[in-house]
């Protein structure tokens, strides 16, 4: 303690080196921890490692595909990002997001109208749902106090008993056909109701929505670095009694952030659905909503970086698709991404617990 | 059961601990690979346990040591144990054998009641009831870990390691959780399949919430919402319907439902999910 | 998609390489889509394993994706595609959502395979389809079922499935019909569990019934089937198959097996894969009592179990007896 | 401060039983020396107290008192430095150890919990079984024994703060300690309570041979109530002599430092009997009151908090321009709800509170801002300022429209308002975009009251303004706070010290269980009247 405190003044430089470092290190541990789980049940490392390429990176068709992966998690992790300035923690994006779709694949499936315009609403319609589903914890939480985290989290369980009961039911979104041989999900889109593609095979060929979600990240990294709004959300996340005595309205404020988080989750589901998926299924969230939120947590909660990281996780869900080849399960992907977010969080976190050691002083968290 | 007990434990320390559905999980699967691997289903327990201490202690060492917000190391440990207990149960196929390798724990029968027919780990849990209690309520320990969750600074002031105390709460919960989760596969169930515990550890945590963070109360929120998948179940047997997702969705909008309105009588632990750091006067 | 170019193009010019080796590429490439574990001893499994014998003997490569869910069917289709395999096999009917990707550009070089969809997935160009009928096998099912009530002069039955989706909720009626074409007052108790997979519901909603007095149970399921059974074994309660033909298994023990696992369906398509007479856009039907599989048989019978069975069977595939009328009305 | 001695500090002077040459000490602290960061909270400190002594350690905020006591029990360690007990040098690296000692302390700040019992909080800490039945019978016996009596089975947070007071100092006694530091314990408690502790603890001394420290700033309480008095100033020992060798004066100007002018010196040190002969200059001002207009009326305001505990009980008060109306009485009687009225960020059950003659409605976000109140809240680092935002970001605050363009901020605009408050207010910062955590807690107040007069408030509300502060400081807020008073500006001073409302207030009101029980101009001000009014007796 008594050396630690001596050597501080002189720490100073050599810590930034010293936090790389430690991101290297963990970085390489958490690989070389999938590298072990790889080879030890028998798979080649090498081979793995080509197929993952293959799927995210080879060829204008994966590289496409890398980045259509990306794109929903690049716009729940803007969500999560918004509402992690506002000091709250939003962590039902999964369900959000398979709301959002829900209400995209109605609006789109039923909705009469020029296609383009349907388009439009189908994407509006997912966004609403998403912030619908995320404005019950929001209600209840500035209402009744009911804590967020796990508001959010137990929604998304009702989100999913949701779904899987409108695509059960004829009446609501179950598809057409005779009885007794329908799944559970819902009619195709129409052609011109879905997103636009890009590029054409053998090229790059990814779906549009990714220009709606840079256009929306550049948006939100203005807005949140500039604008009034933003400067009352970071008060806000940052101090909240502070924010509350100059006049900032918690709840609007707070609960604004929420529902716009959900929106973007519920967005990103509209995007899944009208970009790729096509229709609406009960399992379509597929994890994208609890992964983007790890893109937002990688991205330390900074939109612009968060752009690599989705892309780096879209490419590892991509490159999944490819690891059939090598018999290596498409579960090596999950394990991977948490991995990473474990190697992505350590470092900080451990030099955050060095500098409060070296100087015993408390960040303020007094309640 | 087990797992609402140290669910419990770890939310009165302070820690709403979301990786309990990682521990159950991990539990079912190193269970039944333990006993498939030797033939006894008590080593398959007891591997369920270590697991469950495991991610138990990754989960307090990152959240009480290193100060990691809580909900990330439980979110990334459901997403890490989900894919990897996936990934090996896809692979090395051992769940095939599990059944037959797995005899049923010793019956005690008690002769006329089918209602003693139970393998022997429900004693254990019985047993475990009241000394999770007393543990938490009358014990030098439990004093000291709710202290931690209802005021960490002046638990710190009085001498009371916070995050100390945290840890093994959650260590506690992490060793139940391994339980529960083997529990679930060796003697309930008798085999692994891929996410085995398919949000069981959502609706624990749901039981704590519901029961106002008295045991009682999660015990009984456990027992409800059993009662509630039961019914689903055997509505039909009975020639009822009633929809089938409204049921599995009931003890989550139950939960949300009792949050919501005894949210003012029914407060949870003053410091719960928040981090201590020491040193805040 | 935008995949909006005349398809015709795509359709000929994969066929112009030939089949087994549609792309052209020298190596046949066999990709499976399965929704359940190909590793369940039962339905799904069935449907590699033969797949698997046949590739080997050719020196073709298979590349398996199971636990697959609906929604990540189509993707993982194009994933297929851009591995450039020859062919796209898909389990069932529940993903049918994979041809979705066949009109697009990146699978303009596979064939595509479907087992099952009837009256579900609408005949197109771009694939050749095997068809059984729910209402035969099912309806033959329950039949079975019942003449085992009338042996343990019983009249409940269980019958345990998972999402209450449309064709479980077909093959509840079917071999409810079957059922009581026996015994005429037979009750069928049927629960959906909401999972194929998840054994422990699996196993309460067994005990549920064992509770209200079945006497027969079929797990109607997937990967939780054995479990199911297993306790079905315990408690004396004989079960039904769900798929593959068990009467030989020793770990679990089943009375009767009904067999309409896809892999005879699917390995007599890769023979004519093989020979490059696969047509896509066509569809083969399977019929109980004419092909092989599907069927039901007894694997102990007692009394005239067996020869009622079979007469059954035959009335059906000889198209005297009209199942679909016995089951729709 | 709440506490002035009724008589003169005569018998407790000769109670003193000073230095005599007592074999061993029974704490020796040699050279302790503790560092924060930059921050020398205990430069080379030695300390001796005797046993069977009450032993007053005096000093400013911020001296290193507290730090010191710490380092005592084992909840600090210090850089370097020896400790003695009773003659054996020790090491003490955890309170547990420390409590093995014989050493307890009263923190400064309550280390309850609300959520428990009182016998739960009084075995907290301690080592070993659990047993509910003797726990509480302790309670009783040792409540008896000196007098605390308090309701084993009640949770603490449905007790008065007096009541937890008591359950600290049981915590403390049940352990039978030998040295027992309590770290302005006083602060919370009515005159009554004040003086009913110091006799538990002349008991303590007197017939248990214990050793007491006891930690204030407030130099009545240390003449009135110790036999040696240690001071401290800036992390070192400056001064040591037995309590009645000395006087307030001599006291202050130690503690001090340096000769201030006489009225802030009062107000740093808290020596009433400077103030209260200061009359004179009060009653001139106090003649144009009459005429002015009244900025600020609250009228019977009732508001009940979230426990539904009264916050406040039918307070009604009115400031003018030009006046500073000071706000007394014993924290936790409404203050803190008051300030929180005047920020918007609480509602009335009943009652209304008017700006400059309209209506504003309580509770709505901002529109107390909007209304011209200006508000220096007590707690700075938990809702004056954000510590994780720039000084000109917190700056600007309250205000965006200033430094906004639409419903963008503009950057420039944002450093140059910054950059002239800074100059206008001498903050002493590198320059506008340090980060508000970096400043010294004097010129974080010094951010905080630039912002709110800025805005160019009606009223100006300032609870606390010299908490924490050193003399410097404590001199330019005040100086500020008349500033502003002859600028015109009404302004409500909430403060617990009465020194600090003697030294700067026209008028005083006295507030109680939230409601003003008395007023009276700076004129008629009558310490002893005052006292009674804050203990809650009618006067
Ligand atoms: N953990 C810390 N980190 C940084 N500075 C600290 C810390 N603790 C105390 N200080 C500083 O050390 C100095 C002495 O602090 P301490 O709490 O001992 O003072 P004190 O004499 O008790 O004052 P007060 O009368 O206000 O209680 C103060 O300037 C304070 O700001
Ligand atoms: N651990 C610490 N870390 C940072 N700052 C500290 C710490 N301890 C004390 N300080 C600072 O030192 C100053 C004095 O602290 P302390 O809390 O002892 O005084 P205080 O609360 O003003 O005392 P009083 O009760 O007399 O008003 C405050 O400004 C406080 O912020
Ligand atoms: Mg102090
Ligand atoms: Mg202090």
């Amino acid at each position: 303690m008594t050396a630690l405190t001596t050597r501080l003044p002189r720490m100073v430089k050599p810590a930034a080196l010293h936090t790389l470092l430690l991101y290297a290190a963990s970085f390489t541990v958490a690989l070389t921890l999938a590298g072990a789980l790889v080879t030890l049940t028998g798979h080649s490392m090498s081979e793995t490692v080509y197929a993952l390429y293959q799927g995210s990176l080879e060829g204008g068709g994966s590289i496409g595909l890398s980045i259509d992966e990306a794109t929903p998690l690049l716009l729940v992790a803007l969500g999560a990002i918004v509402c992690a300035r506002a000091g709250i923690f939003n962590i039902g994006q999964e369900g959000q997001l398979l709301i959002g779709a829900l209400v995209g694949a109605a609006v789109g499936l039923y909705l009469p109208g020029p296609s383009w315009m349907v388009m439009v609403a189908s994407l509006l319609g997912a966004a609403l749902g998403g912030a619908l589903w995320a404005g019950i914890p929001a209600v209840m939480y500035y209402w009744r106090g009911v804590n967020v985290v796990i508001g959010t989290l137990l929604m998304v369980f009702v989100a999913a008993q949701l779904a899987m009961y409108v695509v059960t039911q004829e009446h609501l979104l179950q598809e057409d056909g005779e009885a007794g041989a329908r799944s559970p999900q819902s009619n195709l889109l129409s052609e011109g109701v879905m997103l636009p593609r890009v590029g054409e095979y053998p090229d790059l060929n990814m779906t549009s929505g990714v220009f709606v979600v840079l256009a929306v990240t550049v948006a939100i990294v203005l807005l949140l670095r500039y604008s009034t709004w933003g400067f009352r959300l970071r008060m806000l996340g940052h101090n909240p009694a502070a924010a509350r005595r100059s006049g900032v309205r918690a709840a609007v404020l707070g609960g604004g952030a929420l529902l716009i988080s959900g929106a973007f989750a519920g967005m990103a589901g509209g995007i899944m659905l009208s970009g790729t998926v096509g229709r609406f299924q009960p399992g379509m969230a597929d994890n994208v909503g609890w992964e983007g939120l790890l893109v937002a947590l990688v991205a330390r909660n900074h939109p612009v970086a968060a752009i690599p990281v989705a892309l780096f996780f879209g490419g590892l869900r991509a490159g999944g698709g490819f690891l059939a080849s090598t018999g290596v399960p498409r579960y090596l992907v999950s394990v991977v991404t948490a991995l990473l977010v474990m190697a992505a969080v350590f470092p900080a976190a451990y030099a955050e617990l060095s500098r409060l050691r070296k100087r015993n002083k408390p960040a303020v968290v007094e309640g | 059961m087990f797992a609402a007990i140290g669910e419990w434990i770890a939310e009165r320390a302070g820690t709403l601990n979301i990786s309990v559905e990682a521990m159950m999980l991990g539990g079912a699967f190193t269970a039944v690979t333990g006993a498939v691997a030797t033939g006894s289903p008590e080593f398959g327990l007891l591997c369920g346990i270590v697991t469950g201490l495991v991610v138990a202690l990754i989960h307090a060492n990152l959240s009480h040591r290193l100060s990691v917000n809580t909900y990330v190391v439980g979110l990334t440990l459901n997403v890490l144990v989900l894919g990897l207990t996936s990934y090996l149960a896809d692979k090395t196929e051992f769940f095939q054998v599990a059944k037959v390798a797995i005899p049923w724990l010793s019956d005690l029968p008690i002769i006329g009641s089918a209602l003693f027919d139970v393998r022997w780990t429900t004693y254990l849990l019985i047993a475990l009831i009241p000394l999770a209690w007393w543990l938490v309520q009358r014990s030098r320990w439990g004093l000291e870990a709710r202290a931690a969750g209802e005021n960490p600074q002046s638990a710190d002031v009085t001498g009371i390691h916070v995050n100390k105390r945290r840890r093994q709460a959650l260590l506690i919960c992490g060793l139940l959780g391994g339980l529960a989760g083997a529990h679930l596969a060796v003697a309930e169930v008798g085999t692994f399949n891929t996410n085995m515990t398919a949000g069981r550890g959502y609706i624990v945590l749901a039981a704590v919430i519901f029961g106002g963070w008295t045991l009682r109360g999660a015990l009984a929120g456990c027992l409800l919402f059993g009662a509630a998948d039961a019914l689903r179940l055997a509505l039909p047997a009975l020639g009822y319907e009633l929809n089938a997702q409204l049921l599995i969705a009931s003890p989550y909008l139950l939960a949300l439902a009792a949050m919501f309105f005894l949210a003012k009588s029914h407060r949870g632990p003053a410091a719960l999910g928040a981090p201590f750091v020491r040193g805040i006067t | 998609g935008g995949g909006s170019d005349p398809q015709n193009s795509k359709l000929t010019g994969a066929n112009a390489k030939g089949q087994p080796d549609v792309n052209g590429d020298g190596k046949v490439v066999i990709g499976v889509l399965s929704i359940g574990d190909t590793h369940d001893k039962g339905f799904f499994q069935s449907f590699v394993d033969d797949a698997n014998t046949i590739a080997r003997s050719n020196g073709w490569e298979v590349r398996t994706i199971d636990n697959l869910k609906a929604s990540d069917a189509k993707n993982q289709a194009l994933n297929l595609c851009r591995q450039r395999v020859d062919l796209i096999a898909i389990g069932s009917g529940d993903l049918g959502s994979a041809l979705d990707a066949a009109p697009e550009p990146t699978c303009k070089d596979a064939n595509w395979y479907l087992n099952g969809g009837a009256g579900q997935i609408k005949q197109t160009k771009y694939f050749n389809q095997s068809l059984d009928s729910v209402n035969q096998t099912l309806y033959t099912a329950g039949y079975a079922a019942g003449l085992e009530l009338k042996e343990l002069n019983a009249t409940k039955v269980g019958f345990i499935t998972g999402p209450e989706e449309d064709y479980a909720k077909q093959a509840v009626k079917a071999f409810t019909k079957g059922a009581q074409a026996v015994v005429p007052n037979a009750e069928i108790i049927s629960a959906y569990t909401g999972s194929f997979d998840d054994a422990a519901v699996n196993i309460a909603s067994f005990d549920a019934m064992k509770e209200k007095g079945i006497k027969v149970v079929y797990p109607y399921l997937g990967g939780a089937t054995d479990a199911v059974t297993k306790k079905a074994n315990e408690a004396k309660i004989p079960a039904l198959s769900s798929g593959t033909d068990r009467c030989q298994d020793t770990t679990v023990k089943y009375e009767i097996s009904v067999v309409f696992a896809p892999g005879a369906f699917f390995a007599a398509a890769l023979q004519r894969f093989q020979k490059g007479d696969l047509k896509m856009g066509e569809a083969t039907r399977y019929v109980i009592g004419k092909d092989p599989v599907p069927s039901v048989k007894f694997c102990k019978p007692v009394a005239d179990q067996a020869e009622k069975i079979t007469e059954l069977m035959k009335s059906i595939g000889g198209e005297t007896f009209d199942v679909d009328k016995a089951v729709d009305g | 401060m709440s506490t002035r001695p009724s008589t003169d500090s005569g018998d407790t002077a000769t109670a003193g039983t000073a230095a005599t040459a007592a074999p061993a000490p029974a704490v020796e602290l040699t050279g302790i020396t503790k560092r924060f960061g930059t921050v020398v909270a205990c430069d080379d400190v030695h300390l001796s107290v005797q046993r069977g002594e009450i032993h007053g350690l005096l000093g400013q905020n911020g001296a290193g008192k507290s730090t010191l006591m710490k380092i005592l029990t084992g909840l600090v360690h210090p850089d370097s430095g020896r400790i003695a007990i009773d003659g054996g040098e020790v090491s003490i690296s955890d309170p547990l150890v420390a409590a093995g000692l014989g050493i307890s302390m009263v923190h400064q700040h309550f280390s309850l919990i609300g959520r428990m019992r009182v016998w739960e909080n009084v075995t907290l800490g301690e080592r070993g079984h659990i047993d509910r039945g003797s726990a509480r019978r302790l309670v009783t016996e040792v409540g008896d024994r000196y007098g605390l009596a308090v309701d084993p089975d009640r949770a603490v947070e449905d007790l008065t703060t007096g009541e937890r007071q008591r359950v600290e100092l049981i915590k403390c006694l049940r352990r039978d300690p030998d040295l027992l530091i309590l770290d302005e314990p006083t602060s919370v408690l009515t005159l009554k309570e004040s003086h009913e502790l110091f006799s538990v603890l002349r008991r303590v001394t007197k017939e248990e041979n214990k050793t007491v420290i006891l930690i204030s700033h407030k130099l009545d309480e240390i003449l009135h109530a110790t036999d040696q008095v240690t001071i401290m100033r800036s992390g070192a020992v400056v001064a040591r002599r037995p309590t009645a060798d000395t006087d307030v004066r001599e006291l202050a100007r130690e503690m001090v430092g340096r000769e201030v002018s006489r009225l802030t010196a009062g107000s740093a040190v808290g020596a009433l009997d400077a103030l209260v002969e200061d009359t004179e200059a009060a009653e001139k001002e106090q003649e144009k009151d009459e005429e002015r207009e009244v900025r600020l009326r609250i009228t019977d305001a009732h508001a009940t908090g979230r426990d539904r505990r009264p916050l406040l009980r039918g307070l009604s008060l009115e400031v003018r321009a030009g006046e500073i109306l000071g706000l007394a009485g014993v924290e936790g009687n409404g203050q803190a709800a008051l300030g929180d009225l005047l920020s918007s960020l609480l509602e009335l059950d009943k009652g209304t509170v008017e700006v400059c003659g309209k209506t504003v409605r309580p509770g709505r976000p901002g529109a107390m801002h909007a209304a011209g109140v200006g508000v220096v809240p007590e707690d700075r680092h938990i809702s004056g300022c954000v510590l994780d935002m720039s000084l000109a970001e917190n700056l600007a605050m309250a205000d965006l429209g200033e430094v906004a363009r639409g419903s963008f901020v503009s950057p420039r605009r944002l450093r140059s308002r910054a950059e002239k408050l800074i100059s206008e207010f001498g903050i002493a910062a590198p320059g506008p975009d340090i980060q508000m955590r970096r400043l010294s807690g004097g010129n974080q107040q010094k951010v905080v009251l630039a912002r709110e007069l800025a805005a160019d408030p009606k009223v100006l509300v300032v609870a606390q303004p010299t908490r924490g502060l050193d003399v410097g400081a404590i001199e330019y807020m005040t100086e500020r706070i008349q500033k502003a008073a002859e600028s015109g500006i009404a302004v409500l001073l909430i403060s617990t010290e009465l020194e600090e409302i003697l030294t700067l207030a026209h008028r005083v009101a006295v507030i109680h269980r939230g409601a003003i029980v008395g007023e009276m101009t700076r004129a008629e001000v009558d310490v002893e009247r005052l006292g009674m009014m804050m203990g809650g007796q009618a006067a």
